[in-house]
Formats: structure tokens, C-alpha cells, sequence
């Protein structure tokens, strides 16, 4: 149960500009796919129309071969987790968990079982007769999620449901979420703008761009081969390096920085003599003394984290940021060596939009 | 004990009771010192009447019948029980009160409606609502009578040209109906204020709760019962408070409707027309003071029973403090 | 005249909305042709209602103009003439020309305004207080100044009239202004309250460290920001106080009579004249109307928000 | 009659005196036109005495305006507009200034001086006189197969012409009922008709007589038996609206005030070959009918006595009289006036009033005018609209009248 | 010019409770100082005192020696950026800028001056006539603080200035508030609950917790040394494991688990039996085949972050995180070998409140 096919989905709007264009992707049966893009490229335009709060201008949607995107969502099976929650505040988180059950004339003693059954699971039960106003956002958040639970559809949809949270509990109650998943196996999409949680949570990541479907992988792949430029921008923190180098004859030259790497696995065509290179701040290494084949850099800003460090270093007039684990003993204006050879490469097209390395 | 004396006495007589040091009571000096000509005007300027309207009402004060004005007690509130006349103007005032208050309620909650969706010159005609809102009591109170007259009134030209009648009503020739003319453009004016205080209300609902409750599986009426109604309910209740205040208030369009008398045969005299009735033609003024008093504490009576009923007095008192978040 | 009322719910009417497009089974797919049918059923009717609420609205007042501009011949008969030749100007000449009218047309003006400003200067900064202090007593005090609405204004008349002609105001502008300064000023204080609590304390803080005193953060940031406020309150004290009949019937006899005062009294005994009755009530209303109109957006922020909140 | 007064012991009458100067200021009703448009002016020329205001006010909202002002002791005003009931009201509280009898010019008609008087106290001088008279239009009369120059004598060959003109959005008789002044006038005057009479000598109320009863019954079976009165007579709260009716051909008969006359006869109307004037036709008598006179009476509380009486007898100057019953249509209130070959020419309305006065006239002014009238006017309206019989409607409002009166004693 | 000193600074709002308990400590000129604390801790309102926003209610606080606690604000010299940026709304950006000085009565020619040289520094030259509603929140960010800059204060105070950035946003402009601060040297205390935060810019933190300051150090001090459990806790991403342990002789235990290392620079006390032992997850190391001398341990949850994948195991019913770098190919329920010898111990008092290692 929730197999989800999006077959060429379309929106606009305005009957002009795209809000989402032709998307397809198959979303498998208990897998947990995450949308992950900047905002306003059409996450949660797509999350709306499978769950049927827009309609779709174009393409279809089946969930476990049939058809929904006719339907009016309470047709469609599924549960929807609000970034506001979208809490009835009038009534107690009881009455917001068993509404949707009632909606749909299930019996009380039902209601009651399973509305006590998502509460325990989610450690509600205190609070069973308060109003969401006299709970903190973390609490308000589970309940949303309870409220989802209780239904036990066969599809649950998550609109950047932790991003009112502070940090803390952010990481918290994501791994709780995860948690829930392995335990309750039904098929979820989830939308968010934080790399981190995509990487965390997902099976698969679908990344989006301006309404486009970037990449969809898992995140092994997602983070290892970045397809384009700004899958391999977007995710990933510290955020890539990026250089317009050239590619000649297997070799990548980062022209004017000294800055020259063997291009392993990086299949050349004619016109990619011009290409991007991406690499990976935590991949490079910072000697604080210069050593034979390091770059050398000025130091420009030290930014510790406690179990790392980032430098970030110029190199001829050109920035680069490097991540050390530890506390890194250097000062701003001194001068330091970058050992980029340890690095994968991450090369695209001048324009950003293919992978050249594999 | 020992700890309270020990510390410095940092609270000087007649501030509200606060820690806080020399800047915080500047402060706090500095807000009173604001609020306080304000206040004083008010009080300056309701106390003296009120007390003096609650002394009249004790005192047999009849201008026309005799310069000397004998104490008597609550023999004026006692007359209220027994004159039907009173009795009479409390039933038509429940009638007005009840239609305007409940009707005009639940009106103004589907033109609240109508006018949050999306359409096209929705602007204008939230804009055009504001006329009745604008036009002065007098001059509606003229305006109905124009159009109801029932010789000339374009009611009647309109209904005949309908089919819906095919003689002239006379519309303002018994009480019931000239009651109902009065109720009708009380309507006209009351509703656009209280429609546009939906319409905001309606604009507060989070657009998310209606989505999150048709994924609930609950449809467009289910919708309105189970989240619109609720949301709106603190709404709804000041609607009510404020509505049933002005109900009992009725005056200007009476007096203008009916030619200052409250007729046909005393059929809009609402109590609060009474009350000037009494006070103003009879110049019975001590007993006028009673009804207007018996008026006041009945506002304040029903004000407090749609509170009850509510159950939400303390909305009304959490107002002062609530503040917006951004 | 029932149309109002089928407005009630229009959100509860989708269902009508069916008889357009022939039922389908629930929960299939085929049946979306019957949710854009229907949803074009529920825009037909909500326009529908819409133009009804909206002619109930409006009409009444047309009707009014209209009375005032044509000769009562043409309107007093079985089925009016509307003949555009037969159109004249002539009653708002005549009662233009009229001191009788100008003058309570300038006492309302003056009364209006003079109310106004003494409301807003005491009330608003009040208010602001009132916003600013935290004391146990305060939702007392504004529930205090909200329940002097409840006392009818029958109650005060006598007591005011014996004060006013007291103080030797009787029949003078400044009995008005000071009676509806009264009645008005609460309600200008409950208002404003709600204005000002909605401008953030960190604006104040910023303020004070960028070297602000109180009357300097009073006047330099929190009035500016109010203004919203201060002209929604502002056009409804000005308006309650131009609409004002009775207060004005009690308390003033020929010198301060105010506009509804004078327009009332077209209706006389031995000379009705409707159209100059319209006409007056056309003149009585176009100023505030116009108010309303030119302050609409601010009005409808103030008169709910302030009004009613959370 | 109930004639002591209760608080004008102090106030000597008033005797006109030579020198009177200063200023006053009038307050008005809006009956009369001829004040405002050169009378007051001709007054300051004549007498040096300043006008400072003359005021016309709504007549309906008159009352409540007056008895504030002098509930209050105010000054504002040194003259003030009066009728039957008001001087009978205002005079017993002492609020006017008793006119000695010096003050009061000769000839003024009887009818027209009680209307300011009250208990053998006079306290103004009338401004006009006025009684109801019957009018009727001759070319409806003509269309309905009546002899157009014949008027019905009796109550009786009165309904039965309604009857005859009754049709085709015509009626053959329209009233004033509207408002509680209409309701009563017009029950007033089938009562005088009928031989009736409001109290009795002891002010004891005896309207719900066997006589009243009949009268009110009669009134209610034109409206709702013989479906002569045009219904919007139970709406029309003013003459004025009975005037354009009639003047408009919607009713056939009316009985209305001499002002009718004028706008009858105005251009655009029914024109003066149309329009017949004779006495109301009698059931018990011959004829009867209701006083309307109006008048100025002095505030007891004026600081210018002395100008404020100068100006009520300019009122009854023959110069200011002539342009009142020339202009306005009113009767003068002088009997010179009203046998002066040129008015009676030009209104022949003058000499059905002076037919008329050969009956009684009267209006029954007492200072329980207000609080009786609403409450006959409530009973008189439900009987219209056939919510109660006469005899019920009559005899609670003699019940709660007699109760109304006693407080006076 | 910019000493600040808190001499037993306390702080009640109510007369009874104590929102700051007395605090003392001084921020030297030209650092940059953070207090870090859960929400409520008295953060907002320490720096409030220090800006004479809010009264003291003891102690004494100095700026470059002088008392100012008696002072109103603007008799202080200093700052304030605000969490909402408390910009004017009615005000264009330049005047928002100005107004400080105009107040000052700065002349006219200097006002323009400053203002522009602050705008450009914060690359605000093109917003100068708008008013703060059509900004984006970066922007309005940078005006809150070119209206501090052109100000020219001896000190700066900010109140969580980035928390109503999104993420991105606030990575970067954490950045150049970091090069602000080395370029314009003056002294600053900036309030945050954000560890990351707190690390990356400061000289020195202020850990608070409860009113109280448990710790004012380094940011390597702090992380390194956390002198509470509380600031074990707090400081730190992911966040520390902690056991109840038993330290006998040298040996600490974690009963149960089979967890026992050297305590190596512990110093026991005879009180001190029952201990607190934390250990940084990111110097545990994860076998996929348990070792010799590993800890065994089955997998509950992995969430790859890219660069590194956060795995919580179990051991005998305790929960414990670890940080392996890459991605992991492990799977949940699967056993695995969890090697802590390498990790630095963090030894406090059962009750948290003192530290016993070095
Ligand atoms: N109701 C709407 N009407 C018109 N345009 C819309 C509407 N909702 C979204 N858009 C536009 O469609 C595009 C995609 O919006 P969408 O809300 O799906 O983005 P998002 O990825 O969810 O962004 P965010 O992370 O900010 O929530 C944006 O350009 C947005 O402006
Ligand atoms: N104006 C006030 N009146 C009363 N108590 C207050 C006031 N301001 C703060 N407090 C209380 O003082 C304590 C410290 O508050 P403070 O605002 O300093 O915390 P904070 O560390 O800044 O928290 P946050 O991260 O949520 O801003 C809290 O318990 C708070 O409830
Ligand atoms: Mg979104
Ligand atoms: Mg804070």
C-alpha cells in the first residue's frame, strides 16, 4: 500500500510561468522520499498536488495504480503534516487526533484506540486534554504528527514539519521521525529546504530547482555524485568549493591559483575543455606549515566548531574554505598549506547542468 | 518577614505593585501620567451623570404636575412591574433585539463569506459595504420611510412591478409591520460594521486549518461547523455584546421613521423610546431615570449572559494583553 | 427581501452544486469532471448572491439621491418618472443657500472636528499608557471604558442637560464637543489600545538607545507608526460624532443645532417636503461617506482589529 | 375644570407697556411662511425692537424641545410658538407669562384665543385661526354621477358618495390617522359630530360614551366595512401628505385644515373650478368640527417681556393678518377680517369658515393632552386596524386617561 | 575604549525569583563575547542590563571604568541589534541610520558621512531611500547593523541577530559579522542559544544556565574543557554521550555495558565514586566487524549527514551516538563494534556541577 507514480505533473498558476514542470519519479512503497530545494522551487506545490490541495494543470498522479489527481483529498488516503501544524485550536489535541477519524464515521471505540495508540507512541498522553496553545512548539509538533498517526493512511506527506522547531529539538525530533518510520513503514513524502534532514531522513531525495527535478537518488548518491552544479551546491555543509578550471588532456587546472589535480574518472568531450570543479571543503587538508604539493593560501577567517575548524583561505585573490577537524591553530593573514590531492573531484559542464566525473 | 524588611522600600505608594528600579518607575510614572486626563474626563464625565440619573429615579419628579419632587424611594422601579405600558415596550424591544442581534449575526457571517473569496472587484465591494455604515441614523431613518411610504415608496412599485403584490401595502399603518420596516433598516445599517468585523476574523483563520481539515476528509459545510464557526467564535461573541448593545439602544430611526412618535399605535416604541417618551413629552422624569436605569442594567444583564454562554468571560479580559506576534 | 439571508452559508452550498453535474460514485476517479462542475455551480450562485447583497446595499441610498434630484411629482405617483430632462438641482441650491442649513452644516462640521482631535489627543495617548503598563487593574479599567457603551444615552441626557446649562453651555458647540468627547473617548481609548500593542517594544528599546525620551519615543515612534490607528479612529469618532441626533436634539436649541438635527426636521407637520428631507439626507451623509470611503482600508483595519483581536 | 395652577402663583399678568425696546428672539413652528419673509423685518422697522432670531423649528419635535427648555429655566427664547394643548401644558406648569386683559386686542375671535388660554388664564395672542372644513373634488364628483356643487349634509349621504366615488385607485375619502395627533383629531371630530364630548364638567373622561363608541365605529367602517378611506390614511402622518393626496385627485373628500386650500387650487393641481368647500357633514348635529388655531405666547423666564408681547400683537395687526390669510390660506383672528369683502372673495374657504363656527369648535386642551392623547391614539389605531372593537379600545383608554387625570388633582 | 564589567550583576524581575543570579565577569576591549544558554536563561536579559534597557536590581556594571548602571541607555555609548532588527518602519534605511546621530546632534554633514560609509561597508548603497518593508530579511539584517556601525559605539550588543535568518542566509552573514568585527575591533556581547554560533565568532563565552554563568572561556576552553555537564551538554554538535560511571582506582566503569577505560587525568576525591562520564560522539570510532577491545553494540537508527554518518547503537539497553566520517554501510539491527579507547574523557560529579578531568 502507497506506491505513488507522479507521471509528467505540471502546474502553473498563472497559465503562463511554471510553478512545477513535467515531473516524474516513481515514490516506492514504504520508502521515505524527501523534496529538497531552495524556496519557491515548487516543493511544496508538488507535495499539494499529490495531496490534492492544488490541482495538477497537467500529467497524473496513481497511488497504488489508481488515479487521484481528480479526487478531493479526503478521497486520497493520506495524512498531511503542516509546517504551522495547522492545529485546531479550538480543540483539545484528543479532539485534533480523532477529527480526521471522525470525518470519515469511524466508530468511537476505534477512535479512542487508536488515538490513545498514536498519543503513547508519541508519549502524549499528559496532554491528551489540553489546546495546542498550552503546548510548547515541540509538543504541538508531535501532536500534528499524531494526528497524522492516528489516521494510519497509507501515505503520509510532511511540509517542512520540523522547521518551526529550535535547533535542539530540530535534531531531536528528527530522529524520532525516522524512528517512526522504521516503525511504521507507510510511504512518506517530505519537504524541506535543510540538506541535512534530506540526508538524514530519506530513502530517496528528489532535489529540486526552479520548478525542475534536479536529481533523484538516494543519498549516497545525492552526495557523492552530485548530478549537477547545484545538487552539489545545495547539498553538503560546508557548501562545495567551485572553480572555473579547465580540462586538458586529463588534467584540471584551476587557472591562476596554482591549483592542478590529475582528472580521474572525468570523461572529456570535445567541448568540455572549459568545466566546473567542485571539491569538498572537509576533504582538503590545512598544514599550518606549507608542505611539498600543498597550494599555498592566506588565511582570511577561522570559524571553530569545536570538533572541527573552518579556514577559509585565499588563494590568489580566489576564496576557498577547508574544514579541520579539531581546533586549528592559526591566525588570520598567516600563511597555510593546502593539500588538495586527497580531494573527489566533482566536475560539471561550464554551464553547470551535467557530470563529467563519475 | 526579615527578608521583606530588609529590603529597600522600592515601591512608593499609589504605583502598581511591581519590582523594577529607578527607570522602570519613571516609566511606570510617566504611563500613568498618560493615561490619566483620559480617564479622568470619563469618569468626570459619567460618574456625575449616572449618580445623578440614579438619584432622579428615587424622586417623584414630574415637571408638569408639580415643581415639588418628594422622595420616593424605588417606587419608581416598583412602577415598572406594573405599568403594561413598559411591559409592552420590553416585548417589542425583545423582538427587535432578538431578530436584529441573532439574524443580524448569522447575516453578516454568510456576507463575511460571500466576501472572502476570490472575485474580481472584491476591493469595490468591500467598499460599497461601507455605505449603510456612513449614512447617519436620521437619514436612514428618512430614507426607509421614502421607500416604504406606502402611497409613494418604491417598495411598493418594485413589488407590484414583481407580481408579488398588486395592491399598495401600507407598511407603516400597523404596528407589527412598521416594526418590521424598522428591522429591516436597523439591518440595512448594522450589518455592514458587523460584517466587516467577520470579514477580518474570517481573513485570521489560517488557510492551512481548512486544508488540514479537508484532509481530515471533511467537507465544505463540515468545513464552515468544525473550524470556521470555532474560529470566529471570540468574534461571534463580541458581534453579539456590541449588537445587542445598540439593539437596546435604538432611538434615531425610530424618531425619524415615525415622526418622534414611536406609533402606529406605540408599535416601534421600543423601552428605550419609552424612556424617552416619558422623560422628554411626559416629563415624567424620575420615573424616564427608572426605565433608563432598568435599560442599562439590562444591557450589561445580557452582555453577561452571552458570556456565559460562551463560556469565555476571560477572552474579554485576556484582550488587554494579548499582543500580536508578527 | 429574503436574499440576504440564503447568503448565509455559501461555503455550505457545494452540495446544491450537484444538480449541474450528474452523480457519480464517491471515490472514483471520473468523478473530477463533477468537482469542476460543481465548483462552477458555487461561483454562478456566489455571484448571484454577491450582486443581491450588494443591490441591498447600495440601492436604498441610490433611491435617496434620486429623491433629491428629481421634482417629488415625478417620484409621488404610481410609477415614478424617471425622466432625465425632469432632473434638478434645485433643492440642494435652495437649501445650500439657506443660512438655516449652512449654519448646522458648519456646527456639525466644527463639533466633528473639535471632537475629534480632543478625543485622539486624550485617547490615544492614553492609550498608549494604557499599552505600555502592566497593572493589575488594567483589563478592569478598559472593560470599564468598553461597558460605558452600555448605558443608554437616554440615561444621561437629563443630568447632562442640567450640567451643560449649568456651566452656561446649553445651545453651544462646546456642549457637544464635550458630551461626545465623553461617549467617544472610550471608545477611542479600547481602539487604540490595540494599535499600540501592536507595535513592538524592541522599536521603543531601539529607540531609547539611539538616545529617544518618552515624549520623544512617543512622538517619533509610536505615533507615526499608529497612524493607521490614529486615522481609523479618528474618521470613527468623527463620524459617530456627525451622526449624532439625540444628544444634539437635547442639548442644543437653535445657535449649535447640528446637521441630523435640522435634517430631521423636514418632517414637519404642515410641510413635509421629501425632497428636501432627501436632499438634507444626501448632504448629511456624503461627507462622512466620503470619509469612510477615502479611509476604507484603514477603517476596516481599525474598527476590527482594534476592536476585536486574538 | 382642573384650572388651578400649580406653580404660576408668583407671575402677575402681563399688561402692555409703551416703552419696549431691546431685542428678542422667537421660536417658531414651520407652519407659517410669511414670518420669516418680511413680517419679522416690517416688526423691527415699526417698533425699533430687535429680532435677533426668529427660529422655526419642526413641529413635532416642538414639544419635547419646549418643555426641555423650560424644565431648565433657560431664556434662549422670549417668544414661543403655542396651540390648545400647549398653552393648557406649559401654562399650568408655569412656564408662559399670563397676559393680563389689557393685552389682549378686540374682536380676537373666541375659538382662537382659547387655544391660547388655559383655565380662564390667557397666555399668548393667536398668530392664526383654523378649523377643519370638508373639501371635495367637483370633477370626480361629476365622473361618479354626484352632483359636483352639492355637498353631502349628513354623515350618512357622506358614505354613501365615498361609496359612489370609490374605484380605479381613487378613493372617496382619506384621513390622517398616522401619527397620535391624527389618530385623536380624527376621532375627535366624529365624536363632535356625533354630539359627543371628551370630559365632562368634573374632567372625568366620558369619550367611551355610547355616542364615542358610535363614532369610533363609524370611522373604523369606512376603512374596513365600506372600504371608502384610502388605507394609506392609517400611514399619512401629516396634513401636508393629505394635502398633496387630495390635491394629487387620489381621494375625493377630505376634511382638512384652510391650508388644504392653497395647494388644491396651485398650479398643477386640481385648479379652482374643482374644488368645493363646505361644512363637515353632521350625525347628531348638523355639524361640528376641531380647532387648530395657533399662537405666541412670552416664556415666563424672558428677560423682555415688555418687546416679546409687542410682537405678539403686531401678529395681530389687520396688516399681518390679511398676509397671512392671503398668502397661507389660514383664518384671521379677528372678526373684522373675516367679514372683509376682499378675503372672502378670494377664499371662499373664509366663509364656510365662519358657516362652520356657527357649530362648536373645539380641541380640548389641557395639560394631560400629550399623555391622554398617546394613549387614545394607540387604542383609536388598533380599533382602525381591527386588532380591538371600539368599545374596548375606548374604554381602556378612559381607564388609564382617568388615571392619567387624577394625577393633576 | 569598550572594557565592560560585570561585578555581581543580579538581576529579579518579580522580587522573589532571580531571572540573572549574580554574575561577574569582564569583557576585555575589542572582543568579541558571547553568552550562550538554553532559552530563558537570562541572556536577553544580562545584555539588557548591560544596555541599560532594563534596571539592575544589584551589582554594579562599568564600562571603561565608569559606573553606568545608573545610566539611561543613551548616556552609555553603545549598540543594540535586536532579533527582529527593531528597525523604524516609517523611516527609509538612511534615515533608520541616521537617526541615532540626528538624536545626537550629530551636524548634518557628519550624519551623511557615516551613514554612507556604514552603508557601503554593508553594501547597502541601494536601499538607502527604501523603507525597511520592502527589504528582504538579509537586508533589513545588515541595516540593523549599519545602524549600529554608523553609530560608531565604544560597545556593540546584539540579541540573537540571526536567528530569524534561514539557514543559508545565516551561515553567511555569520560570516561577515565575524570579518565586521576583526575589521572595526570594537568590543562586543552577543547573545545566542546556538553553540555553532557561539564557537565560530567568539574570542570568549558565557555559558549560561538557569540565571547562573557556568562558564566564561575560549570557545576551545569550552569545548574542550566544558567545565559542567550542562556545558558538556549544550556545547557541541552532535551532542555528548553521557553515562552514570563509576570511577574506582582509576578505572572508569559504565556499569552494565562493558564500557571501562583508564582515567587517564581524572582526579578522584573519596566523595567522588559515582561519576558522570561523557564522551564526544565524534571520537568514537564505529567497526562494521567488531574488534578486540571494541564495545559491542547493535545499530538503531544511522542518519549519513554526507560528509559523516551520525549511527546510534545500543549497548546493553544504553543508548549511545557515534560520528563516522563517509557513509556507513550499516544497517539498523545489525551488530557492530564501537571502539572508545581514543575518545577524551569528560569527568564530572554525579551531579554535574564540577568537572574532575583535565
Ligand atoms: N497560490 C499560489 N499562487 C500563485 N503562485 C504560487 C502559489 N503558491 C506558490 N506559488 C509560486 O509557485 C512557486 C513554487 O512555490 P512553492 O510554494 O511550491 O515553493 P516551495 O518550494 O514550497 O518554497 P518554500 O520553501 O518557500 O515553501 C513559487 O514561485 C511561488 O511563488
Ligand atoms: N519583562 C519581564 N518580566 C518578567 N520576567 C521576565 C521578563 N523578561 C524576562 N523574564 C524572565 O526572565 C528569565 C530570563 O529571560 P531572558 O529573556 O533573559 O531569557 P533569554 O535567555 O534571553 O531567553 P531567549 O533565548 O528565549 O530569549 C526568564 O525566566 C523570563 O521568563
Ligand atoms: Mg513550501
Ligand atoms: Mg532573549
Amino acid at each position: 500500500m502507497g506506491e505513488i507514480v507522479l507521471d509528467r505533473v505540471h502546474k502553473s498558476y498563472d497559465g503562463k510561468t511554471s510553478a512545477v514542470e513535467e515531473i516524474s519519479y516513481t515514490v516506492q512503497q514504504g520508502h521515505f522520499v524527501t523534496l529538497l530545494g531552495p524556496s519557491g522551487c515548487g516543493k511544496s506545490t508538488t507535495l499539494n498536488m499529490i495531496a490534492g490541495l492544488e490541482d495538477v494543470s497537467g500529467g497524473t498522479i496513481t497511488i497504488d495504480g489508481g488515479r487521484v489527481d481528480e479526487l478531493p483529498p479526503d478521497k486520497r488516503d493520506l495524512a498531511f503534516v503542516f509546517q504551522d501544524y495547522a492545529l485546531y485550536p479550538h480543540m483539545t489535541v484528543y479532539e485534533n487526533m480523532a477529527f480526521g477519524l471522525r470525518m470519515r464515521k469511524t466508530p468511537k471505540a476505534d477512535i479512542d484506540r487508536r488515538v490513545r495508540d498514536a498519543a503513547e507512541r508519541l508519549s502524549l498522553e499528559p496532554f491528551l486534554d489540553r489546546k495546542p496553545r498550552d503546548l510548547s512548539g515541540g509538543q504541538r509538533q508531535r501532536v500534528a504528527l499524531g494526528r497524522a498517526i492516528a489516521r494510519r493512511p497509507a501515505v503520509f506527506l510532511f511540509d517542512e514539519p520540523l522547521s518551526n522547531l529550535d535547533a535542539l529539538l530540530r535534531d531531536r525530533t528528527r530522529t524520532e521521525l525516522k524512528q517512526l518510520h522504521q516503525e511504521l513503514g507507510a510511504t512518506s513524502v517530505y519537504v524541506t529546504h535543510d540538506q541535512e534532514e534530506a540526508l538524514t531522513l530519506s530513502d530517496k531525495i528528489a532535489v529540486m530547482s526552479r520548478g525542475r527535478l534536479e536529481q533523484y537518488g538516494t543519498p549516497q548518491e545525492i552526495y557523492d555524485s552530485p548530478a549537477t552544479e547545484f545538487v552539489a551546491v545545495f547539498v553538503g555543509k560546508p557548501s562545495i568549493n567551485l572553480f572555473d578550471a579547465e580540462l586538458d588532456g586529463g588534467r584540471l587546472t584551476v587557472p591562476g591559483t596554482g591549483i592542478t589535480v590529475p582528472g580521474r574518472g572525468v570523461t572529456q568531450k570535445a567541448a568540455d575543455r572549459k568545466v566546473r570543479l567542485g571539491l569538498r571543503p572537509d576533504e582538503l587538508v590545512v598544514h599550518e606549515q606549507p608542505q611539498d604539493g600543498d597550494v599555498r593560501a592566506t588565511v582570511k577567517l577561522i570559524q571553530p566548531l569545536g570538533h572541527a575548524t573552518d579556514v577559509a583561505v585565499t588563494v590568489a585573490g580566489t576564496e576557498l574554505l577547508a574544514r579541520a577537524p579539531g581546533f586549528l591553530n592559526v591566525r588570520p593573514g598567516q600563511e597555510v598549506g593546502v593539500d588538495v590531492s586527497g580531494a573527489r573531484l566533482h566536475v560539471f559542464t561550464a554551464d553547470g547542468t551535467r557530470r563529467l566525473s563519475d | 518577614m526579615p527578608a521583606s524588611t530588609l529590603t529597600p522600600p522600592r515601591r512608593p505608594r499609589g504605583l502598581p505593585r511591581l519590582g523594577g528600579g529607578r527607570a522602570e518607575r519613571g516609566d511606570r510614572r510617566f504611563n500613568l501620567l498618560l493615561m490619566a486626563p483620559a480617564v479622568l474626563v470619563v469618569l468626570a464625565l459619567f460618574a456625575y451623570p449616572i449618580g445623578y440619573a440614579g438619584w432622579l429615579s428615587l424622586h417623584q419628579w414630574d415637571d408638569k404636575i408639580s415643581p415639588v419632587h418628594p422622595y420616593v424611594g424605588v417606587d419608581n422601579y416598583h412602577q415598572l412591574f406594573s405599568d403594561p405600558a413598559y411591559r409592552e415596550a420590553l416585548d417589542r424591544t425583545v423582538y427587535f433585539s432578538v431578530i436584529t442581534v441573532l439574524a443580524g449575526v448569522a447575516l453578516a457571517i454568510g456576507l463575511a463569506v460571500l466576501l472572502t473569496q476570490q472575485f474580481r472587484f472584491r476591493a469595490l465591494a468591500r467598499v460599497l459595504l461601507l455605505v449603510p455604515w456612513a449614512v447617519p441614523p436620521v437619514v436612514n431613518g428618512i430614507m426607509w420611510h421614502l421607500i416604504f411610504d406606502g402611497d409613494t415608496g418604491i417598495a411598493n412599485t418594485v413589488l407590484r412591478g414583481l407580481g408579488i403584490i398588486d395592491t399598495n401595502k401600507q407598511w407603516l399603518s400597523s404596528p407589527t409591520s412598521a416594526m418590521n420596516v424598522l428591522i429591516f433598516a436597523e439591518m440595512w445599517k448594522l450589518l455592514p460594521f458587523l460584517t466587516l468585523l467577520f470579514i477580518a476574523a474570517l481573513q485570521g483563520v489560517p488557510a492551512n486549518l481548512y486544508r488540514a481539515a479537508s484532509i481530515d476528509g471533511a467537507g465544505a459545510i463540515r468545513r464552515f461547523a468544525f473550524i470556521t464557526l470555532p474560529s470566529i467564535r471570540t468574534t461571534i461573541l463580541f458581534a453579539l455584546i456590541v449588537q445587542s448593545m445598540w439593539s437596546l439602544k435604538v432611538f434615531d430611526t425610530i424618531y425619524v421613521l415615525t415622526g418622534g412618535s414611536g406609533g402606529p399605535a406605540g408599535g416601534t416604541t421600543t423601552i428605550n423610546f419609552f424612556a424617552y417618551l416619558t422623560t422628554f413629552s411626559n416629563l415624567d422624569r424620575g420615573y424616564g431615570a427608572a426605565i433608563a436605569i432598568s435599560i442599562m442594567a439590562l444591557v450589561l444583564l445580557i452582555a453577561v449572559f452571552w458570556m456565559l454562554l460562551f463560556r469565555a468571560p476571560s477572552w474579554f479580559v485576556a484582550r488587554g494583553t494579548r499582543r500580536r506576534t508578527a | 427581501m429574503n436574499t440576504p439571508r440564503t447568503a448565509a452559508a455559501p461555503d455550505a452550498r457545494p452540495s446544491t452544486g450537484a444538480v449541474t453535474a450528474p452523480s457519480a460514485p464517491p471515490a472514483r476517479p471520473r468523478r473530477g469532471l463533477s468537482r469542476r462542475g460543481r465548483r462552477r455551480a458555487v461561483t454562478v450562485l456566489h455571484r448571484f448572491l454577491l450582486v443581491v447583497a450588494l443591490l441591498y446595499f447600495v440601492a436604498p441610498f441610490l433611491w435617496m439621491v434620486v429623491y433629491s434630484v428629481f421634482p417629488a411629482g415625478n417620484l409621488q405617483r404610481e410609477n415614478p418618472d424617471l425622466d432625465p430632462g425632469a432632473l434638478t438641482l434645485s433643492s440642494y441650491r435652495r437649501l445650500l443657500g439657506q443660512s438655516s442649513f449652512l449654519q448646522p452644516m458648519l456646527n456639525s462640521a466644527v463639533v466633528g472636528l473639535l471632537t475629534t482631535l480632543i478625543c485622539l489627543a486624550l485617547g490615544s495617548v492614553a492609550a498608549y499608557g494604557l499599552a505600555r503598563l502592566r497593572f493589575r487593574g488594567k483589563q478592569v479599567l478598559l472593560l470599564a471604558m468598553m461597558s460605558t457603551q452600555a448605558i443608554p444615552v437616554i440615561v444621561l441626557a437629563v443630568p447632562l442637560f442640567i450640567v451643560i446649562r449649568t456651566l452656561g453651555l446649553f445651545d453651544t458647540p462646546a456642549a457637544l464637543v464635550i458630551t461626545y468627547t465623553a461617549f467617544i473617548l472610550p471608545l477611542v481609548v479600547w481602539m487604540m489600545v490595540g494599535f499600540f500593542e501592536d507595535i513592538p517594544v524592541s522599536l521603543e528599546k531601539a529607540a531609547r538607545i539611539d538616545g529617544c525620551g518618552r515624549w520623544q519615543i512617543l512622538w517619533r515612534i509610536a505615533a507615526p507608526l499608529a497612524a493607521p490607528g490614529l486615522a481609523a479612529t479618528g474618521v470613527f469618532a468623527f463620524i459617530t460624532a456627525w451622526s449624532d441626533f439625540f444628544l444634539a436634539k437635547i442639548l442644543t436649541a437653535s445657535n449649535a443645532t447640528t446637521l441630523p438635527v435640522k435634517t430631521a426636521s423636514f418632517q414637519g407637520l404642515f410641510a413635509n417636503d421629501y425632497t428636501s428631507a432627501a436632499t438634507a439626507g444626501v448632504i448629511t451623509t456624503l461627507p462622512v461617506m466620503l470619509l469612510a470611503l477615502a479611509a476604507q482600508r484603514w477603517i476596516v483595519r481599525g474598527l476590527t482589529e482594534g476592536a476585536v483581536k486574538g | 375644570s382642573g384650572g388651578g395652577t400649580a406653580s404660576s402663583t408668583s407671575a402677575t399678568p402681563l399688561a402692555p407697556t409703551s416703552s419696549a425696546g431691546g431685542s428678542i428672539r422667537i421660536l417658531d413652528d414651520n407652519t407659517n411662511k410669511i414670518f420669516g419673509s418680511g413680517v419679522v423685518a416690517r416688526f423691527e422697522k415699526d417698533t425699533g425692537i430687535k429680532v435677533e432670531k426668529y427660529e422655526q423649528a419642526n413641529f413635532n419635535d416642538l414639544h419635547d424641545r419646549l418643555a426641555t427648555l423650560f424644565s431648565a429655566q433657560d431664556s434662549s427664547y422670549d417668544v414661543v410658538m403655542t396651540w390648545a394643548a400647549w398653552s393648557a401644558e406649559f401654562g399650568r406648569a408655569g412656564w408662559l407669562q399670563p397676559l393680563s386683559q389689557s393685552a389682549v386686542p378686540a374682536g380676537v375671535l373666541p375659538a382662537a384665543l382659547d387655544a391660547v388660554s388655559y383655565g380662564g388664564t390667557v397666555y399668548g395672542l393667536p398668530k392664526f385661526a383654523s378649523a377643519q372644513t370638508m373639501f371635495w373634488n367637483k370633477d370626480l364628483f361629476e365622473k361618479a354621477g354626484l352632483a359636483p356643487d352639492t355637498a353631502p349634509a349628513t354623515w350618512d349621504d357622506f358614505v354613501s358618495a365615498a361609496k359612489e366615488l370609490t374605484g380605479g385607485g381613487v378613493y372617496g375619502y382619506a384621513a390622517d390617522l398616522g401619527n397620535t395627533d391624527g389618530a385623536y383629531q380624527n376621532f375627535l371630530r366624529v365624536l363632535l359630530l356625533n354630539g359627543g364630548t371628551m370630559y365632562d364638567s368634573a374632567n372625568k373622561p366620558v369619550f367611551n360614551s355610547d355616542k364615542g363608541v358610535d363614532a369610533l365605529d363609524r370611522l373604523v367602517k369606512l376603512l374596513r366595512t365600506d372600504k371608502v378611506m384610502s388605507p394609506s390614511s392609517l400611514q399619512i402622518t401629516n396634513s401636508s401628505d393629505l394635502n398633496t393626496l387630495f390635491a394629487n385627485g387620489k381621494a375625493a373628500i377630505v376634511f382638512n385644515w384652510p391650508a388644504q386650500y392653497p395647494v388644491a387650487v396651485a398650479k398643477g393641481a386640481l385648479g379652482k373650478a374643482a374644488v368645493g368647500s363646505g361644512i363637515l357633514p353632521g350625525i347628531a348635529v348638523r355639524s361640528a368640527s376641531i380647532d387648530g388655531s395657533e399662537g405666541f405666547a412670552i416664556n415666563n423666564y424672558s428677560k423682555n417681556k415688555a418687546a416679546a408681547l409687542k410682537w405678539l400683537q403686531y401678529v395681530t395687526t389687520a396688516a399681518v393678518q390679511k398676509q397671512m390669510v392671503q398668502e397661507e390660506g389660514w383664518f384671521p383672528v379677528t372678526s373684522s377680517l373675516l367679514q372683509d369683502k376682499t378675503v372672502t372673495s378670494e377664499l371662499p374657504i373664509v366663509s364656510t369658515y365662519l358657516q362652520e363656527s356657527r357649530y362648536q369648535i373645539k380641541r380640548f386642551g389641557a395639560p394631560w393632552y400629550s399623555d391622554v392623547v398617546q394613549q387614545l391614539s394607540t387604542g383609536i389605531t388598533k380599533a382602525m386596524l381591527g386588532q380591538t372593537t371600539p368599545k374596548k379600545a375606548l374604554d381602556a383608554a378612559a381607564d388609564q386617561a382617568s388615571t392619567i387625570i387624577a394625577k393633576y388633582k
